[in-house]
């Protein structure tokens, strides 16, 4: 069974179908990429995915449960965690309280164990801590524990919203347009820390990126979306010759480029 | 507890009312009032070597705000004696603070029964109550005239609300048909109260409240087509009210309104007063002036007395209460004494109708009846 | 100016001077005090020394046991031969839990609520509902009350009881209120929750028809007190009455008594909101105002955490309302204006938003310059106007000033000017929360 | 050719961050001039230290020679200036044609302004698919394409550009380069910052290294290209 | 189709339909639409409660005050929605309650009715006409009121820009305070007291009867009401093309939406905010003195609760939405005017007008339920 299945799924913003009959499947421990031309529709199917946008059309299928319909903390509570194509950190919070808010899910405290400072609490949130700094060490965060979010420059703050979804212990995590912003060393580090994602920890990743040193790198399965719909798929051999994409996407040189 | 003595021979006394905000404009002419008494009448204090002071306090027409002043009223030794308030809602827990002090306070304005029915030698009052005044007005409308239907508004205040519904009473027990009663906070549009009173078309529309609300009710009414007869309270009783109204006052069935102080021609101290507290503040008294120099009159005469029993020493807040209910004045507002419980035994009641169609012409006005009822005392 | 003050702060916030100076404070601001009981800068001076306790670097122990003996011993002493002050500081209490349970709703989780003493009245008229005699006169016109009618509950002592059940209350009316509304963003929450508190204050008022529930305007009194213990009073009596001077009454007794229900109140509305502050929920409350698409995308059920803020913010309010029925045995809708909302809600700004000690002292400020300050100084203009004193160089007599000049009337016009002013010097509040002071100080840490 | 932009010991601050520790620096008339350094370096806030958005707390900044330290930035857009930047700001809630529009504010030429939307619809055609949509509901490399576009409509003498290929589709990314191109040679000075310092040098006449709020080296983008530091850093050349 | 969907959009972006008629249309739409929903829910209630309660005329009753009630509604609701114009104006650039606007409408109203005073004593207000005595009043309100929230946006405001969002509304509060308490001072100082009163004049306190086959009674409409409606509408249509149709207003916009990014694009944030304020002001000035015309007393304290419902009123429209506040006024005007008149009739008296406000919010958070953001408001939600 795959992790995730999705069947003509279709989203609509009046007149303009963003997502259209889309159909696709990812397996457990995979990494795989979408790219596609911008306003393909990439963002908006992540969105659907995670409940944020109701499909008008389609199903989605999850460790072979439904989500349509779902709320996106519902949907976060089943395992999919992500990251946003422009950074939304909760900026006037630490890096710290970041991936802890990312622990929600994860921590079993309630109310009163709060008010009345339970053993059992106390024990939580020295382990929950010890790990978010665990989590910012392994996305090459050193020494920002208490820094606020916002202060942070766009490659660290990047870096938080990864650890803050991995903070979640998810089975799958969606990434959108990690590397915006990095420059080639950065993008270097970011590629290996998301290999270490799937390799050490068995999270699946899917992820948007238009950096092709990225998707072309570390993608085991590319799929291609252009106004809407799934043009092409296949591995990044496969995707970088073919002429569909070349012409919508990726362009005589940078197809040279990586040739 | 307290006791004189503290600073030599100065004698305060206190006023809380409102001096800010919304109700300011009754609150500041009870201090008013209460000021122009203390420069008139503490001859006799001075003269015994005493200095009076007046100490304003703003209760903002709020009880938490009026509880606080009291109690810092009650921790100065100083005062003996206070004039306040102009709301019942601030004065029932504010003056739970001066029956404990022992200290007297003298009500120029709240007319619930509740004020004085607790029996606190402390409280007392120059105003008369809610359940006599409204029987009154009604008899009037009912007997002399001779109206059988009555639409009752109020300004949901517990002075408005309270007159209204013991005219209510008053009405059904004459079994008068009472078309509506409707309490409102608006003081500006009234078209959605004009509207179905006017459906209904009464013979008197009794308006309780205070007369800036009411005389522009009274205008709309009238604009409106309303040819009936308007009725109202002493809060009704300032020149303002046919500033506002106009000739809606005179027009059609007119305007009365019942009082506990007559006007000019009823009291020529009255005229007097009006006259000096025009020069001095530059305006009209609104309603309550009069009784806010009464209460301070009372407070005054009450310490004199007790000085003097005293030994021309500073006396004590306990022996001014006590005098303050021995005591019999004759006052602007007519003559004052106290019954057991702090009300006045006898009150005068006036019906007055209108003639007057600006403020200029407020002396035009004619008493057309004159009551006196004795206070119901602690209850039913 | 401003490095004169924090040079000063630096200098003395070392030992021996923290201790010298708290202590000091409290030595020199009690005798003060204690010998002349009506002075305003008497009682600022003592006021200054809780501040010098928050402020000042003491030993954690040293500082408990000077703050008890503040709140314990000193206050109520002075509070009783000055019945005022500890009115002034009961008035602090109730709205400092007022504040704090406004904080948890705008500070944390940023839900902007105008209607806030609507749950504040919901606790009152429970109490005085059930704590009066209006059970018996339900189907009388309000004013005209028999005046011997029994009490509701023959032993006041339920007064525990219904402390309980106030916070219950108001936790369910911020339920039912949030319930339809949480949906709504920014402004048009808060124009719901205006119109929320105006809806309870108008039932308040108009609740006297067909049944007299809340005696409409005419409120409800007498309501009852719980028990004190003779004997204990008594006890008291004996160590209290040399220190004071006098003889204590049993109403000043009651005085002495909420004060310590208030500050108990306090202390618990402290410890709850820095608890929850500091857990899952707190984060969760946090992140939802700094961003709702994020936050929910982490997993945060936004409409049950809302809910969850406005029920906690309740619940202080629906406490303070039954404590303040009690005390003043009185209760009338208005006290439940939408002014008294917003008066709340200048304190939670005033003090600094998200800011635990920040809103106590805001509420401390704007109850002082309420109550205190503004009052003094318009009684002292106007003792000056009674007077033959004139202003030396302009020679104007302080008689001849306008009657229209009576700065007594101008308290709400110079608060305004003072709000203004604050704002524009100190727009994060008097003692901003951590995380916007961690903001400025920015690079420093780590 | 002279100096239309001088930049001179400026130090700008956020609260009490010191963000720009005495930058200096000048871009001449005609010049592409590009800006490169690390994330947090403070390529950004450079560029609204110039346009007036952030006002440096030392330092002066020159334009044509004249000061324009302390003019707030509309006066400095009036003055020729031209900023697109980081973070697109589009304004969500005005359409497509809107938003150009407002590039052109200052512009009181209606045919220009039309021949001038027109270009950028040719370049963007995505842009005229989407011309009556809002801003804020473009997928985010729309949204960049916008930004550009609306720099276009503001006719500057000189285009501060901050990072305008993030986000792009690798067509686009080489379109935006040869736009650049073909703009500085009709007479427009460009100052970009681009994380892809490989391609941004290589259209670039001279360049700048900034390290935490610090000019570390300059010189002629050839140069740069082969200095060892930047082709370790910034390039991602072993 | 297609050549249908150009015909709409060249009458769409024809000015005169789009900023004159289709305004005036939604409002009619939404009057009628909101006064028949209304009127046959009375009459419907009417009947059946007809035999359930003692009195049986309960149908006639209803019917025979139904147009009365119906103008009432109407009249308070444009009342409102002057108001309201100006609060969605500044909300829509500062998204900032600024609560000092029901102060500013007061001192408009205050300084119209003081100049009416001064032509009184002049003797000269008798002689004039009646329509250039009002408009000489509106254009007064409009400037002073209009420089004041200049100033109190320079003093009060602009020192706050960049700080959290509640700090303006505080400094906002304390304005609000201060204003009411400055202009009593003055009052007091110049006249002895702060009732402001409107001297009689002119034919605005007459009817105009209006004859309907199958009512009654014939339609009675006041002279001023009618004077009302139509300066509004007048007020909505000018500033709907401003804001829509000028340069200024498109700077308007993108100032409200991205202060940075505007002044980027060479536009004066400073200079526009202060537009903002003037035009904000100037129509809460004009409202002041309709609103004096229409209750004939003010003073100092009585901005408070219209300004409240008109804040309201803008919510319900959709605050931001020029249009959405003046059918939010009408709206809320309507509910009111029917719950006062209404609900003592059905429940014998047992709830009477008191609860109109009630019944107004209930509505209100009805209405947001389904629409969330108003009746007008449109919600662009920013992209995840
Ligand atoms: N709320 C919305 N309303 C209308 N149109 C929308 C909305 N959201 C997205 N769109 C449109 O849907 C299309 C797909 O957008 P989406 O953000 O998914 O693109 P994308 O593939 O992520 O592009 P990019 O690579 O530029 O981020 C775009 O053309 C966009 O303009
Ligand atoms: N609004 C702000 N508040 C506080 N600090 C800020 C703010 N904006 C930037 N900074 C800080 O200023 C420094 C310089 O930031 P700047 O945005 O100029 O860097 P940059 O070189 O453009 O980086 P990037 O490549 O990430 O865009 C960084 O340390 C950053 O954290
Ligand atoms: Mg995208
Ligand atoms: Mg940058």
């Amino acid at each position: 069974m795959s992790l995730l299945k999705t069947t003509d799924v279709i989203k609509r913003f009046g007149g303009l179908t963003a997502v259209n009959k889309m159909n696709f499947v990812l397996e457990e421990g995979q990494i795989a990429s979408i790219i596609g031309p911008n306003g393909a529709g990439k963002t908006t199917f992540f969105n659907t995915l995670t409940g944020i946008y109701k499909p008008e059309e389609g199903a989605i299928e999850f460790n072979g449960h439904s989500l349509v319909g779902l709320r996106p903390d519902q949907v976060a509570e089943r395992g999919i965690a992500r990251t946003f194509q422009n950074i939304r950190l909760f900026g006037s919070m630490t890096v710290i309280e970041n991936i802890l808010v990312g622990m929600h899910t994860q921590l079993k405290q309630r109310g009163t164990d709060a008010l009345f400072r339970t053993k059992a609490f106390h024990k939580e949130e020295a382990e929950a801590e010890a790990k978010a700094r665990e989590l910012m060490d392994y996305v090459g965060l050193k020494n920002v524990g208490n820094e606020l979010a916002r202060n942070l420059p766009y490659g660290g703050q990047r870096r938080i919203e990864i650890a803050r979804a991995l903070a979640a212990n998810p089975t799958l995590i969606l990434l959108d347009e990690p590397t915006a912003g990095m420059n080639p060393n950065e993008t270097e580090e970011a590629i290996k820390l998301f290999r270490r994602i799937r390799d050490e920890k068995g999270i699946t990743v899917l992820l948007i990126e238009h950096d092709m040193r990225v998707v072309m790198n570390i993608s085991e399965r590319i799929s291609v979306m252009d106004y809407g719909e799934k043009i092409a798929e296949g591995t990044p051999a496969q995707i970088r010759s073919n002429q569909r994409v070349i012409e919508a996407y990726l362009g005589r040189e940078a197809a040279a480029a990586q040739a | 507890s307290s006791s004189g003595g503290g600073e030599a021979k100065l004698i305060k006394i206190a006023t809380q009312s409102p001096l800010s905000g919304g109700q300011s404009l009754l609150g500041v002419d009870i201090k008013n009032g209460a000021q122009l008494a203390l420069e008139q009448l503490s001859g006799p204090l001075t003269e015994m070597g005493f200095t009076v002071k007046l100490e304003p306090y703003d209760d903002q027409a709020t009880p938490d705000v009026g509880v606080a002043n009291a109690k810092a009223i009650v921790a100065d030794p100083a005062i003996l004696c206070g004039v306040g308030h102009l709301n019942s809602g601030v004065m029932i827990p504010s003056s739970e603070e001066y029956h404990v002090a022992g200290l007297a306070f003298v009500s120029p304005a709240n007319t619930n029964p509740v004020v004085t029915t607790r029996g606190y030698a402390e409280v007392n009052r120059i105003v008369g109550r809610d359940d006599v005044q409204a029987p009154v007005a009604e008899a009037y409308a009912f007997n002399e005239l001779g109206a059988r239907s009555v639409y009752i508004i109020h300004d949901k205040t517990a002075y408005g609300q309270g007159v209204a519904e013991f005219f209510r009473g008053a009405a059904e027990k004459d079994g008068m048909n009472v078309m509506g009663f409707e309490g409102t906070e608006e003081t500006a549009n009234f078209d959605a109260i004009i509207t179905p009173m006017l459906a209904a078309n009464p013979d008197v529309v009794f308006f309780s409240g205070i007369y800036n609300q009411a005389g522009v009710f009274f205008k709309q009414a009238r604009d409106a087509g309303y040819e009936g007869t308007f009725m109202g309270t002493d809060g009704m009783d300032a020149s303002g009210l046919a500033d506002l109204a106009g000739d809606a006052l005179v027009k059609g069935g007119g305007m009365v309104y019942t009082s506990v102080a007559g006007p000019a021609s009823a009291y020529p101290k009255a005229a007097k007063f009006a006259e000096d507290f025009k020069a001095k503040f530059g305006a009209d008294p609104q309603p309550f002036a009069a009784q806010g120099y009464d209460a301070a009159a009372v407070c005054l005469k009450a310490i004199e007395n007790a000085a003097k029993a005293a030994g021309n020493q500073v006396p004590t807040r306990e022996a001014v209460r006590d005098a303050i209910r021995a005591l019999t004045l004759e006052g602007i507002t007519g003559t004052i004494s106290f019954d057991s419980i702090g009300d006045l035994p006898k009150a005068k009641y006036f019906i007055i109708k209108v003639n007057a169609t600006s403020g200029a012409e407020w002396g035009k006005n004619e008493i057309v009846a004159e009551l006196e009822f004795a206070s119901p005392g602690m209850g039913e | 100016m401003r490095k004169f003050f924090s040079n000063l702060y630096t200098s003395i916030n070392k030992e021996p001077w923290s201790y010298i100076v708290t202590f000091g404070l409290m030595l020199i601001g009690s005798a003060l005090v204690y010998m002349v009981p009506r002075s305003l800068m008497a009682f600022l001076v003592l006021m200054l020394a809780p501040a010098a306790l928050y402020f000042l670097k003491m030993n954690n122990r040293i500082k408990l046991f000077a703050g008890l003996l503040l709140a314990v011993v000193i206050l109520p002493v002075l509070g009783v031969r000055n019945i005022f002050y500890l009115e002034v500081i009961f008035q602090i209490c109730v709205f400092a839990a007022l504040a704090l349970g406004l904080n948890i709703v705008i500070g944390l989780a940023g839900l902007l609520d105008l209607g806030y003493v609507a749950f504040y009245a919901v606790g009152a008229y429970t109490w005085a509902f059930f704590g009066s005699k209006q059970m018996s006169l339900l189907y009388s016109v309000p004013g005209a009350a028999p005046a011997n009618a029994p009490f509701f509950l023959e032993n006041p002592d339920w007064f525990w009881f219904f402390i309980f059940l106030g916070i219950g209350l108001a936790a369910l009316a911020g339920i039912l209120l949030g319930l339809p509304v949480l949906r709504l963003r920014g402004d048009y929450l808060a124009i719901v929750t205006l119109g929320f508190g105006e809806v309870i204050r108008v039932l308040a008022l108009n609740l006297d028809k067909p049944i007299n529930i809340t005696n409409g305007p005419q409120g409800i009194t007498p309501i009852q007190r719980p028990n004190l213990s003779p004997d204990l009073l008594n006890a008291i009596r004996l160590v209290l009455e040399p220190l004071v001077g006098h003889s204590v009454t049993d109403a000043q007794f009651y005085n002495v008594f909420f004060y310590f229900l208030a500050l108990i109140i306090i202390i618990v509305a402290v410890v709850v909101a820095r608890r929850l502050e500091d857990s899952r929920i707190g984060r969760a409350w946090t992140a939802i105002r700094e961003d709702e698409t994020a936050a929910i995308a982490m997993g945060i059920p936004l409409v049950r955490m809302k809910l969850m803020a406005f029920a906690a913010g309740a619940s202080f309010a629906g406490a303070m309302g039954v404590i303040y029925a009690a005390n003043r045995t009185f209760v009338s809708p208005e006290t439940f204006s939408f002014l008294q909302s917003i008066g709340v809600l200048t304190m939670v700004i005033l003090g600094g938003l998200g800011s635990i000690p920040g809103v106590i002292v805001g509420a401390a400020v704007v109850v002082f310059l309420n109550i205190q300050v503004l009052q003094t100084f318009s009684l002292y203009l106007s003792s000056l106007r009674q007077s033959d004193a004139v202003i030396p160089i302009i020679n104007f007599a302080w008689k001849n000033l306008s009657t229209q000049l009576d700065p007594a009337k101008y308290q709400k016009l110079i608060f305004g000017v003072i709000l203004v002013i604050m704002m524009i010097f100190r727009p994060e509040g008097l003692i901003p929360a951590e995380r916007r002071k961690r903001e400025l100080v920015g690079e420093k840490e780590e | 050719m002279g100096k239309i932009l001088e930049v001179e010991n400026v130090h700008s601050y956020y609260g009490h961050i010191h963000a720009l520790k005495g930058i200096s620096l000048y871009v001449e008339e005609g010049e592409i001039v590009s800006l490169i350094g690390a994330n947090g370096a403070g390529k950004s806030t450079t560029l609204r230290t110039i346009s007036g958005l952030l006002h440096p707390r030392h330092g002066t900044i020159k334009l044509d020679g004249k000061d324009i330290t302390h003019l707030e930035p509309h006066l400095v857009v009036a003055a020729g200036v031209g900023h697109v930047p980081e973070g697109r700001g589009i304004f969500p809630k005005l359409t497509v044609r809107e938003n150009l529009e407002m590039g052109a504010f200052t512009i009181d030429d209606p045919a220009k302004n039309a021949a001038r939307m027109e270009q950028v619809f040719e370049l963007f055609p995505r842009l005229r698919e989407r011309i009556d949509q809002y801003g804020g509901t473009l997928s985010g490399g729309e949204q960049q394409m916008l930004a550009i576009g609306r720099g276009l409509m503001q006719h500057p003498r000189i285009l501060m550009l901050d990072e305008p290929s993030m986000g792009l589709a690798p067509v686009l990314v080489e379109l935006i380069f040869d736009i650049i191109q073909k703009l500085n040679k009709e007479g427009v000075t460009i100052l970009l910052i681009e994380q892809n310092a490989q391609m941004a040098l290589s259209i670039a006449h001279r360049g700048y290294v900034l390290q935490t709020g610090a000019i570390v080296l300059t010189d002629s983008a050839e140069k740069l290209k082969k200095n060892e530091m930047v082709k370790k850093t910034y390039l991602g050349i072993e | 189709m297609n050549r249908q969907g150009s015909v709409m959009k060249q009458l769409t972006s024809n000015p005169i339909y789009k900023f004159v008629l289709f305004p005036i249309g939604q409002i009619l739409a939404f009057i009628l639409g909101a006064g028949i929903t209304l009127s046959v829910l009375v009459i419907l209630l009417a009947y059946i409660f007809r035999g359930s309660v003692s009195n049986l005329d309960l149908v006639e009753r209803t019917l025979a005050i139904l147009p009365k009630v119906l103008i009432d509604g109407i009249t308070i609701g444009f009342v409102y929605a002057t108001i309201a114009l100006g609060y969605t104006m500044v909300y829509g650039v500062l998204e900032f309650i600024n609560f000092s606007h029901s102060e500013i409408f007061m001192v408009g109203g205050v300084v119209g009715v003081e100049l009416l005073r001064y032509l009184e004593t002049q003797g000269s207000l008798a002689g004039m006409n009646q329509y250039v005595v009002i408009a000489l009043a509106i254009l007064l309100g409009m400037v002073i009121s209009g420089s004041l929230a200049v100033t109190v946006e320079r003093v009060a405001y602009r020192p706050l820009r960049g700080a959290p969002r509640l700090v303006p509304l505080i400094s906002a509060i304390g304005m609000s305070f201060f204003l009411q308490d400055a202009v009593r001072l003055i009052l007091g100082l110049t006249t002895g007291e702060f009732n402001v009163i409107l001297p009689k004049f002119g034919t605005f306190d007459d009817f105009q009867v209006f004859n309907f086959p199958g009512l009654a009674a014939p339609v009675q409409i006041q002279n001023k009401t009618i004077l009302l409606v139509a300066v509004t509408v007048v007020m909505l249509v000018g500033l709907n093309y401003l804001v829509n149709g000028t340069k200024v207003g498109k700077a308007i916009r993108a100032v409200a939406q991205d202060r940075p990014t505007a002044s980027l694009m060479g536009i004066n944030v400073n200079l526009i905010i202060s537009i903002t304020f003037l035009i904000g002001g100037s129509l809460g000035g004009a409202a002041g003195v309709l609103f004096a015309l229409k209750v004939t007393r003010l003073d100092p304290f009585v901005g408070f609760f219209p300004g409240l419902k008109a804040f309201t009123a803008a919510v319900l429209g959709g605050i931001g939405n020029l249009t959405g506040a003046l059918l939010g006024g009408i709206v809320l005007g309507l509910l009111e005017s029917f719950g006062a008149s209404y609900l003592g009739i059905f429940t014998q008296g047992a709830f009477g007008a008191e609860y109109k406000d009630i019944l107004a919010f209930a509505i209100l958070i009805a209405i947001l339920i389904f629409r969330p953001s108003g009746l007008l408001g449109q919600t662009v939600g920013q992209k995840a």
